[in-house]
């Protein structure tokens, strides 16, 4: 019965935090149809960022802790913006309206380009800044020991999550938004500023990148690759959820969260591949993902 | 069957290198070799990007090629390897007799992705397999030639002619592919499916069919791996695998078919120097020459050699 | 397709073309065979992580260490018995390459260092399955090869009978064999066990041998949950719960490197360290980074007598100060391996009957490595097994212990079991031994 | 006469709006059909029913006296109903002449070789002839993105046509094509189709231009068959003059 909890529980936090890395990924793919394999880089930068700068602080600093929290969310900003408006400006305005699977073969180089730039800066030793993890403490549900910490999370990607859609559905700017999803010419026609809704929607997301990040440097070790081994599991989040949508990013995370708890408790052996399981399955029952849009050809 | 003077080239060029094998040093036979494996490989992506299809997950293939060499040694004492070879591509043809038949639904960014799914499943399979060495692999038994097995440390140099005589007669093959009406449709689907279907072709069949052999190009290039690095791994199936495949695809450009041989030893031999002058940022190399091949060898480095003749063909189109 | 004319007028000029450039390309290459040409140096090829997750924790360590040795040997630094110039008079220079790219790349780049960069040794490897595919081509080259930290089992059951390849590592065995003996001696009354290994051959094979381990040496001893998660998973939540839900008093793990600190940092603070002991084998080789993040009293083993385990002897204290100079931090167990490789090598070279300031042939280093028994940074290592070719030596377990005043890790309670007591003798694979009750183990 | 095409009761409804309304129409062998209506009238619709890129909500449609409803665009095509496309779908990248000659393999076999070239002898002269007998031989080797549109729209026709279909079906061939060239263009392609002895529906907007080639006339309205016959007779129909051709032509068609 025990396990029947954990497994809500651990799939519930699992799931926020998957959300919180396939988010800035879906809202790219969304607006500017780029699949940006270099997302990765952008969490791997945030937690560094992050990783770096807190454990700087705490180490020489007896600063209070509340700071720490400020300065990771701050670090994670600057970084996505900073990162962000360099790509879009210097290289992917070049190559906007190319074909999809070019932007994924672009974003991909990109990628390789940030893994070797991290090194440069940060070095392969791991950085380790567990104190916002530690210092929140832990807390007692159903039985199971939780840490603070990862409920927190929770509730960082359920605020994230609907003031995304809200944002979407609500807001002048939204409206803009969702018509440049719709069609790209109308809206372009109807005055809208088509690149600088891109360039917007890219530090968007970036930042969103950067910060899942700066949330998980805690609670890791940050060291070469990280970015690289969430990226396939960003990637299937989005593909199941139907890509561009963020209530289907919400929901693929969902569904890879519990399923994969499930199997970790009950079913550890098939841990390993029941993420691309469900994509696999998903995909093979709606080509388009849970939340996908399917565009007819007109002739 | 008559060859036309593309082909005789391909084959002159194999006879020259299979005889310069004999003069080179043995660390370039080897590199050699192992970039004509690769080169297979990257071939069955071309194949597919000229239908216009991407994928990120070749390194099933590849990986299965290996695996089924691998094994057959293992359990099935065959050292022949030809037969070890064929047996490589028939498990991988099989495989993607069925995967095609859902693969074939798929366009775009949903056939790149979902490529990499199938390929990543094989990876936790292999990862999950004890018996087969886990993430160690295992190391592959020496292999023998219709019953003759090469002198100690002539195994290299045997293998390199092998894999140059295989890879020209593949080469041929697949220039006639190209031209084939086949080779044409996939051209056509690529441009425009609609039309195809109106044509009363199958745009799916074709894909299909062009899947599988595909498949079994790459299974090939797989095989031929095992046999001359003699050790295999789940690495085979990883993603970042198939990547280098799809940018090795690039680099050459699928204007012609020996682009992606020429691509995979350039690319051997640039990340042989770069690991060795650079080993901290030879990533960060290879990223930049992606882009740059992109941003201005949009058809690979092929359209370096043929630029001329598109000029040509732009005056044609005048008149 | 659309220009098929082209492709056959074409391929007349394009394709040689096309040849001429690679084969240019190609033929750059031989400039490379000519650098490498013989100089009288003593060449070492050193293959270890520059990239990937594994080079922070190990392949930075290492490659650091064999810099040191490098440097303190050419300058005639060392205490005896290295105190001579170099390696038997000849200068050392250095080759590193990245380990990163998997065995298929490695057995290349093992080639090109053998036959383009005439190096003279090899030595490295961190990854088992780069040991498994390099042995072969080592054999096949006769390159001598010294494997400094790779632990497969396999090794030597596959290249029965090595000449050109040495492992001055411990079988990774030995490390479960160690823990569970340290548990019997320190936690006699420990019942319920739970495992949290990486999911690939390392973490399979250690969870496999300890659990093997155990039934022999503690059998009232029943494994209550076993996790795989996938190797450099970072979040380890679910796992965590998994396990605390079954109440083990012991929890083994194999993980190494940011994994095995994620785990400790995340488990500790969810209180599952203080309901349970840990064992972590590799735990060593992040000492000066738990801080107050983990419990006191956790088991950490350093993979054999290396690092915090290494004992006091004038070759430790010469190579612990001269990496502490240089690279500001005491030498975790990797560098201390890779120190071990490098003098091993030193040893069999000096000892190989080549005369002074000349490099041995392989041959006869390899006669003089075969069976040695060498001072080393972690003490005295016998070639014991495998015929000679693989290192025989204690392994050393002990407890975490923070120091909040000075706000420095340390290991107490250590208890070092000998290498007869932990090394399955040669002929018995490694399981077979531990299931027959360790036939002939000698303990102390 | 043999009827080829027969549609019986044909229904297609798009949610609320409903594309076709009861549609029956039968054509005969060697007819040459013109379709006309307002935009939205179903005339699209309708070819993408018998061509069966849609399928219909209700009703059968025959073809050579065989059902082939739910039968795909290209099974349909194999069994010789051929079609041309409003915008002009070609293989843009590649040549005009690879253009008619994957045309001619396609149709020669629903499984192309693997090895044996698409290029031969035989396809190309056959594709020289179609394009010579629509004049634009000269674009032989250029790019299709080379090539203006009244040219594409008949490489568009050729590619149908060179698999020798029974049918034709034509969507505004000469949409997106200058007035001056329309009747030019018109007039080739009525003389390769009439050589071609193909039976013949073409949808155009333009009445001179209609009632210059057909024997008969479909008038659409709202997805509903308006009228059915020959042109002065459905030209001179009071409520194809309201509601499809408007006032002037009401006059044109009754002095017709």
């Amino acid at each position: 019965m025990l396990s029947l909890y954990a497994v809500l529980i651990d799939g519930a936090i699992y799931a926020s935090w998957l959300f919180l890395v396939a988010a800035g990924l879906t809202v790219i793919y969304g607006v500017m149809r780029i699949l940006n394999m270099a997302h990765g880089s952008f969490y791997a930068i945030g937690a560094y960022a992050a990783a770096s700068l807190v454990g700087w602080y705490f180490n020489n600093g007896v600063g209070p802790v509340w700071v720490g929290y400020l300065m990771m969310l701050g670090c994670a900003l600057a970084a996505g913006l900073v990162v962000g408006l360099l790509i879009e400006r210097g290289l992917l305005r070049f190559m906007y309206g190319r074909d999809e699977v070019l932007m994924v073969i672009i974003t991909y180089a990109l990628l390789l380009i940030l893994e070797d730039a991290m090194k440069m800066i940060w070095g392969v030793n791991p950085y380790f800044a567990y104190q916002p993890y530690a210092e929140m403490g832990r807390s007692v549900l159903a039985g199971l020991k939780v840490s603070n910490y990862d409920l927190m999370l929770v509730g960082v990607s359920l605020v994230l999550g609907l003031g995304l859609w809200l944002w979407l559905e609500r807001t002048h700017q939204g409206k803009v938004l969702r018509a440049v999803i719709h069609d790209r010419e109308v809206a372009q026609a109807m005055g809208v500023n088509v690149r600088r809704v891109f360039t917007l929607v890219f530090i968007l997301g970036t930042v969103l990148g950067t910060l899942a990040g700066a949330l998980t440097a805690p609670a890791i070790s940050v060291a070469p690759g990280i970015g690289v081994e969430i990226i396939v599991l960003a990637f299937a989040v989005v593909v199941i959820g139907g890509m561009g949508s963020i209530e289907g990013a919400a929901l693929g995370a969902l569904l890879v969260g519990l399923s994969r708890a499930a199997a970790v408790h009950y079913a550890p052996q098939f841990e390993l591949f029941v993420i691309y399981g469900v994509m696999a399955l998903v995909l093979a029952v709606r080509p388009q993902g849970l939340f996908g849009r399917v565009l007819a050809r007109k002739i | 069957m008559r060859l036309d003077k593309t082909e005789l080239i391909l084959l002159g060029v194999a006879a020259v290198l299979a005889i310069g094998g004999l003069i080179a040093p043995q660390w370039l036979v080897f590199l050699l070799t192992m970039a004509l494996a690769k080169s297979m490989v990257v071939q069955g992506v071309v194949m597919q990007m000229r239908a216009g299809l991407v994928t990120f997950g070749q390194g099933l293939y590849f990986c299965m090629g290996g695996y089924a060499v691998g094994m057959s040694g293992h359990f099935l004492a065959i050292s022949d390897l030809p037969s070890l070879l064929l047996i490589g591509v028939a498990a991988a043809v099989a495989l993607a007799m069925i995967l095609g038949l859902l693969m074939t639904r798929y366009r775009e960014i949903f056939f790149a992705m979902l490529s990499l799914a199938f390929s990543m499943i094989l990876y936790g399979m292999l990862v999950k397999s004890p018996a087969l060495g886990s993430t160690d692999g295992f190391n592959v038994k020496a292999w023998t030639l219709f019953g003759w097995s090469p002198a100690a440390g002539q195994a290299p140099l045997a293998l390199f002619v092998i894999i140059v005589a295989a890879s020209a007669v593949l080469a041929v093959l697949l220039h006639r592919y190209g031209r084939s009406s086949a080779g044409a449709m996939c051209e056509a689907i690529r441009e425009n499916e609609v039309r195809v279907e109106y044509l009363g072709q199958s745009p799916r069949w074709v894909l299909y069919m062009n899947y599988v052999a595909a498949a079994g190009v790459s299974a090939l290039g797989g095989g031929f791996m095992a046999l001359a690095a003699g050790h295999i791994d789940p690495e085979m199936a990883y993603w970042i695998t198939s990547g280098e495949f799809v940018f090795i695809a690039l680099l050459g450009g699928t204007a012609h078919v020996a682009a992606p041989i020429i691509a995979a030893i350039l690319f051997a031999v640039v990340r042989t120097y770069a690991i060795e002058l650079v080993p901290h940022s030879w990533q960060m190399i290879l990223g930049f020459t992606l882009l740059a091949i992109i941003v201005f060898l949009p058809k690979g480095l092929w359209s370096l050699f043929s630029g001329r003749a598109r000029a040509a063909k732009a005056v044609e189109a005048k008149v | 397709m659309n220009n098929y004319k082209k492709s056959v007028q074409h391929s007349l000029k394009t394709l040689p073309l096309a040849l001429a450039i690679a084969t240019a390309g190609v033929a750059s290459s031989f400039t490379g065979a000519a650098l490498a040409a013989e100089n009288g140096k003593f060449r070492i090829g050193v293959v270890t992580f520059l990239s990937g997750p594994a080079a922070g924790p190990f392949g930075e360590p290492s490659a650091n260490a064999a810099k040191v040795l490098v440097e303190g040997l050419n300058q005639g630094k060392l205490p005896a018995p290295y105190d001579k110039l170099g390696i038997n008079g000849a200068e050392i220079e250095m080759v590193i390459i990245d380990e990163a790219g998997g065995a298929a790349k490695q057995v290349e780049e093992f080639r090109n260092l053998v036959q383009r960069q005439k190096v003279d040794a090899v030595v490295g490897y961190i990854s088992s399955g780069d040991c498994l595919a390099i042995a072969p081509v080592a054999e096949e080259l006769g390159a001598m090869t010294v494997f400094y930290d790779c632990g497969t089992s396999q090794l030597f059951s596959e290249d029965k009978t090595p000449q050109f390849v040495f492992r001055t590592s411990l079988d990774a065995a030995v490390d479960n064999i160690g823990a569970a003996r340290y548990l019997a001696r320190t936690r006699p009354d420990a019942v319920r066990v739970g495992g949290i290994q990486q999911n690939y051959a390392w973490g399979q094979d250690s969870w496999n041998d300890f659990t093997l381990s155990m039934a022999q040496i503690m059998p009232k001893t029943q494994m209550v949950e076993s996790q795989m998660p996938k190797v450099f998973q970072g979040q380890y939540g679910a796992e965590i719960s998994a396990l605390s839900v079954k109440r083990p008093d012991i929890i083994h793990s194999s993980f190494w490197g940011g994994d095995m600190e994620a785990l400790v940092l995340q488990a500790n603070s969810r209180g599952l360290l203080e309901d349970a002991t840990a064992v972590l084998t590799c735990g060593e080789s992040a000492l000066a980074r738990y801080k107050d993040q983990a419990p006191n009293g956790m088991i950490i083993g350093g993979r054999g007598p290396f690092g915090a385990f290494a004992p006091e002897n004038a070759l430790n204290t010469w190579f612990t100060q001269a990496y502490q100079s240089a690279y500001k931090a005491a030498p975790t167990y990797p560098a201390s391996k890779m120190a071990q490789a490098i003098l091993g090598l030193k040893f069999a070279a000096e000892n190989a009957k080549a005369e002074p300031g000349k490099v041995p042939a392989a041959l006869e280093m390899a006669k003089a490595f075969k069976g040695a028994t060498f001072e080393s940074v972690s003490g005295t290592v016998q070639m014991a097994r495998a015929g000679g070719h693989q290192a025989m030596q204690g392994i050393a377990y002990g407890e975490y212990h923070y120091d909040a005043a000075s706000q420095k890790g340390s290991v107490q309670n250590v208890i070092a079991f000998s290498g007869e007591c932990v090394t399955p003798p040669d002929g018995t694979t490694a399981h077979d031994w531990i299931k027959a009750g360790f036939p002939g183990a000698q303990c102390n | 006469m043999s009827c080829i095409l027969e549609t019986r009761g044909l229904y297609k409804e798009f949610g609320a709006v409903t594309a076709a309304k009861n549609v029956n129409v039968s054509i005969s062998k060697g007819e040459v059909v013109g379709v006309i209506g307002s935009n939205g009238a179903g005339k699209t619709t309708f070819i993408n029913m018998v061509t069966g890129y849609l399928k219909p909500s209700r009703g059968e449609i025959l073809f050579n006296g065989q059902s082939i409803i739910g039968r795909t665009p290209r099974s349909i095509t194999r069994a010789g109903m051929a079609r041309s496309f409003q915008v002009a779908q070609l293989f843009p990248e590649l040549t005009v002449l690879d253009n008619l000659l994957i045309a001619l393999a396609a149709a020669e076999s629903p499984f192309p070789s693997l090895l044996r070239p698409l290029r031969n002898d035989e396809r190309i002269a056959r594709a020289e002839a179609i394009l010579g007998e629509f004049s634009i031989l000269a674009w032989r080797d250029s790019k299709v993105t080379a090539v203006p549109q009244g040219v594409r729209k008949l490489i568009d026709i050729a590619m149908a046509l060179i698999g020798d279909p029974q049918m034709l079906l034509l969507d505004e061939p000469t949409s997106g094509v200058s007035a001056e060239e329309k009747t030019q263009l018109m007039d080739t392609v009525m003389q390769v189709v009439s050589r071609h002895q193909v039976t013949v529906l073409f949808v155009e907007h333009d009445m001179d231009v209609v009632r210059r080639y057909v024997s008969r006339i479909l008038a659409f309205y709202s997805g509903e068959v308006l009228a059915d016959g020959p042109p002065q007779s459905v030209l001179a129909n009071a409520r194809v003059q309201e509601l499809v051709t408007g006032g002037q032509r009401a006059h044109k068609g009754a002095t017709a």
